[in-house]
């Protein structure tokens, strides 16, 4: 693990933030989209043990940010962590979003699932993006966050919450699912809790539309060292998330 | 200055540990070759067996407080397809491998053994301990008569270092004795502690595995000391090493090298930061290991 | 609701552990007897033999990663003292009491049991498994003969409920066995594991002790699984419980009733907000438990 | 373990730290200078696994301050903590320092050890500060910390640093020690690093100055519960430092 600067650390809902830390040229060329990192706390406390798993949410100029949710006490303590002290990272981890998207392209974000779209729209070219529509929901109206920055990108955005208080009112698959009437993608990333998922996959079964899901999953290494972050293949084995993943075609894999 | 375990001889007390550093295919991504040839005595494969074998369905991994649960069930490719694909360039690192074995009888240990005496291969690990494994594994480590015979059994086809990796649980003592008059030429003590951890509730998930990382080291320190003060093998000290002091503990208290495990998954980069680590302790109370143990 | 364990009837299923609360003295500068009674199904006391120990020579103590190495030694008054002093002020509570006695030889068990039975005390745990005294404790543990001998003798002489306290390691299943066929009421499962810890090199501070905490739980929750899938009595699990959470891992696993420990010295209010957290699991949970374990 | 408000968190050097806490009236009738709480760092991680003993500082209208050293991953992350955040406090622990206390007294502190001196002459009368002397030494000038707070109960101050950078030119126990060829105490109360602790009880043997040290160890509990933290007894048997201390007559304990 490497040191990175905390350049910011800004609560944007009760659960929710964004870290921006700083990091070095090299690491900046080798992630692309779809690529993750471990964050440890550089505290010298053996609790928790492991380093946690982010997806990159956006990378500009040397500086990398990640959109977190806080669910337990890894994630608590990155929480408190302060601008000016550092962390541990070790990246890039994983493969990045798949090199053959066809277009037009539904990135499917639920909570802080839609982390990872940012990273992509910031390397799409303006041509590609007319292709490209982000569906982002989530519970309410406060935990759909950085909406002015996915509004740069000038995508259409269409948002959903369960109570109604912005945009669409109901899940984001029932949103996606009512526009596939009228519009067509060819590929779909989506991300988000395992239930949006299993819904997706089921209910674009045999439509034709490539769906690939970033998935999550415990992970002590994030390296492929540990062979532990395992999900069974349909055809059979196992694929190991963290080094096969974390987007893998729905079909091939048993949720 | 170079460590001896037995007849082996190695640059550093620093072992990469069986397990935690996947096939090696991916260990070159985090660090160099320099990095590793100047800080790793040798390396331990992933455990190796006949057959490939595809490993335990999911949940295989929990964290515990300053530990780890893992249930992995041995997944590998098999010796073959290993020496074929794996081998090749791990041998040029020219870091000593040593070869975790693990067989569902006497048979198939011999027959493992055989196949790296035909490469040329010089040291193994018979790994006797794993506890997430239905047959072979942790079974053997309950009865000192079988691992005496089966000791007797690899060394007739195997002239090479021989380690025997004991489970911490069970007749501990007795095993150990059983390899000493086996004829083996370590002990490596000692693999994962039987755990039980419970994920959630509804849907409930329930990981039975072993127990490694920091939360074990004062149990194995204890176990080390004492079949140490009873037991003439060298041994190899594996659980819970996270920093220098760790590592000097375990020498202190009559190790003659010692492993990384658990602390690898956790940063790739362990091995140098740890030897950097013991260097400098080594520097300011290296004279305490003379005395031997206390 | 009321908690059985055998015969023994609580009011809750959580139980203060032996040896981590004193000798009582100061409990109530901490604890109302209000919340006491509330959240506590029993205490037991700290060990007691029939003379006073003064116990171990410091280091005592040393926290390891997620843990407590302790080597008390059974500092106590002895039950005399501990009758004469200390129990009047307990007793008052109206909490039931377990007595945890320890005795250098089967006879010396015999003799406490009868000043037992003589104050009409009904409750003792036979603490057979302490790491930290060199006759007597964990020795027995080694032997299931002599455990089975042991319980049979404190049994012609004390009709009350005993519980015996197993150590985690050496043959655990067959001295629970033992247990069981000698006619205990409850296993408590289990004492500290053995453990080791350097505390400083210059100059040189080891400790020997038992290791206990959240570090522990994993592997005492193995145990548990392990050994109420193939045994009747009731078991009462000690061992790392920091939570609710905790409390129920142990109850889903077949334990009757859990023991809190070294969370008594990191919060003399643990049992109370532990006690708070069960409840919330047993009311979304408690369904659960009568399936029974898995 | 209740909650505790921490009002604010000033680092004084490198090392050391004062940290304020907002305690209520209760908590402020309890305490009694020279004796300690035990503080938790609330955030639900298990290493470091015990809240750790400090002495009170000061305290002065609900407000609790600790002088800190930073020594270990305990300490560390205290001195992170934020101003508004919340730790756990379980007090008064111990004993009082003796009631007994004869004058002229002399207060002897090596480093951080001078802690709880402050919180004693908050309370003593102006009357009997009058007959009482602070000493305190450290390695260097800017390890003297809190000068003005000690100033300002207006008792002499003598000071010792090991480099010469401010005061006496050496270990605080040698400027005692000259000074005690001049001056007279009849009580003297020690707390700082065991040698220096040692070199006291050996020098003042004979003297009929009645010497008192606070005494720091390992402690799980800090209420008497476990029964770890004992010193043998000169006369047999062991103190509880917890229980019976921390500062405890010199002659009766063994070192
Ligand atoms: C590739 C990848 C990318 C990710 N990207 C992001 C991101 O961009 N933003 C973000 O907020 N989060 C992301 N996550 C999730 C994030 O890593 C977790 O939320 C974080 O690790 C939680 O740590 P914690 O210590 O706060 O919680 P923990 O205390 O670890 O608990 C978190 C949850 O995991 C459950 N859990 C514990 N053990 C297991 C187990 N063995 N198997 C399954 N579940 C278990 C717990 O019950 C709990 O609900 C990502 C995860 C992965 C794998
Ligand atoms: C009654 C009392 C009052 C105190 N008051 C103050 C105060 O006002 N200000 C202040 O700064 N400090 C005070 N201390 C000391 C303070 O409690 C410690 O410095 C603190 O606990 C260190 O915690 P840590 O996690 O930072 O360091 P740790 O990681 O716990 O290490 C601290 C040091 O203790 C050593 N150590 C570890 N285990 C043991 C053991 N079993 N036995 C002996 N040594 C061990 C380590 O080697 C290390 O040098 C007091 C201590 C006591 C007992
Ligand atoms: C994920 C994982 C996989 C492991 N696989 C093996 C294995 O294949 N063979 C083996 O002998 N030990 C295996 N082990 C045990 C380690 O080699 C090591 O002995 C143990 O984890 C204790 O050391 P540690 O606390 O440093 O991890 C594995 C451990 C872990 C955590
Ligand atoms: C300081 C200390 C003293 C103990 N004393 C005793 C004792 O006198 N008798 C006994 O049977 N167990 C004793 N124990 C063991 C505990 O009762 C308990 O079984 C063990 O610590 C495991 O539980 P825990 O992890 O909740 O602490 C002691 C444990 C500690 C930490
Ligand atoms: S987390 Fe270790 S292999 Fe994926
Ligand atoms: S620290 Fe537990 S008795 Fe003093």
């Amino acid at each position: 693990m490497k040191k990175a600067l905390v350049i910011e650390n800004e609560p944007l809902t009760e659960r929710i933030g964004l870290l921006s830390l700083k990091v070095d040229q090299h690491l900046c060329m080798a992630f692309n989209p779809g690529q993750f990192l471990k964050i440890g706390l550089s505290d010298g406390r053996f609790d928790p043990l492991f380093p946690r798993p982010f997806t990159v949410h956006s990378l500009q100029k040397n500086t990398l940010r990640i959109l977190y949710q806080v669910v337990g006490k890894g994630t608590r303590a990155l929480r408190i962590i302060k601008a000016g002290s550092y962390v541990e990272v070790l990246a890039p981890l994983g493969q990045p979003y798949p090199k053959d998207i066809e277009f037009p392209l539904a990135l499917v974000g639920g909570g802080v699932g839609v982390a990872g779209f940012g990273f992509l729209l910031e390397r799409l070219s303006s041509q590609r993006r007319k292709e490209t529509a982000l569906y982002y929901g989530a519970s309410k109206r406060s935990d759909l966050v950085r909406l002015d920055y996915f509004k740069s990108f000038e995508v259409p955005l269409r948002l959903a919450t369960e109570d109604g208080s912005l945009g669409f009112k109901g899940y984001i698959t029932d949103l996606l699912e009512k526009d596939l009437k009228e519009r067509c993608f060819r590929t779909i990333i989506a991300c988000g809790p395992l239930p949006m998922l299993k819904r997706l996959k089921e209910s674009l079964k045999g439509s034709g539309i490539k769906l690939y899901l970033s998935l999550e999953n415990f992970m002590a290494c994030g390296t492929g060292f540990c062979m532990g972050c395992v999900l069974p293949k349909r055809s059979g084995g196992y694929v190991h998330l963290c080094k096969d993943g974390p987007t893998l075609l729905a079909e091939e894999i048993e949720l | 200055m170079t460590w001896k375990v037995g007849n082996l001889e190695l640059k550093t007390p620093i072992i990469i540990a069986s397990g935690t550093w996947g096939l090696g295919d991916t260990l070159l991504q985090y660090l160099t070759p320099q990095e590793l040839t100047y800080a790793v005595g040798a390396l331990v494969t992933k455990g190796l067996s006949l057959e490939p074998m595809s490993g335990n369905p999911p949940p295989r991994l929990m964290e515990t407080p300053c530990g780890l649960i893992n249930s992995i069930g041995l997944e590998n490719p098999g010796i073959k397809t290993f020496l074929e694909d794996y081998y090749p360039r791990l041998r040029e690192l020219k870091i000593p491998l040593i070869f975790n074995l693990h067989g569902n009888s006497e048979e198939e240990f011999i027959r493992l053994a055989e196949i790296l005496r035909e490469v040329g291969e010089e040291a193994i690990e018979l790994n006797i301990s794993c506890p997430n494994v239905k047959k072979g594994g942790i079974s053997f480590s309950q009865s000192p008569e079988v691992v005496f015979e089966l000791i007797r059994g690899v060394r007739k086809v195997f002239e090479g270092f021989i380690a025997v990796k004991l489970s911490p649980v069970g007749p501990v003592m007795e095993t150990a004795l059983a390899c000493e008059s086996a004829g083996a030429d370590a002990l490596t003590i000692a693999n994962t502690y039987p755990a039980l951890g419970i994920i959630s509730y509804e849907p409930l998930r329930i990981i039975r595995g072993g127990l490694s990382g920091p939360a074990i080291k004062p149990l194995t320190l204890r176990l080390i000391t004492e079949v140490s003060s009873r037991i003439k093998l060298p041994i190899i000290a594996s659980g819970g090493v996270m920093s220098g002091k760790d590592v000097f503990d375990y020498l202190l208290m009559g190790a003659s090298a010692v492993q990384i495990g658990t602390a690898n998954l956790i940063d790739p980069w362990s091995p140098i930061k740890i030897y950097e680590e013991i260097k400098e302790l080594l520097r300011s109370y290296g004279r305490l290991l003379d005395k031997g143990n206390t």
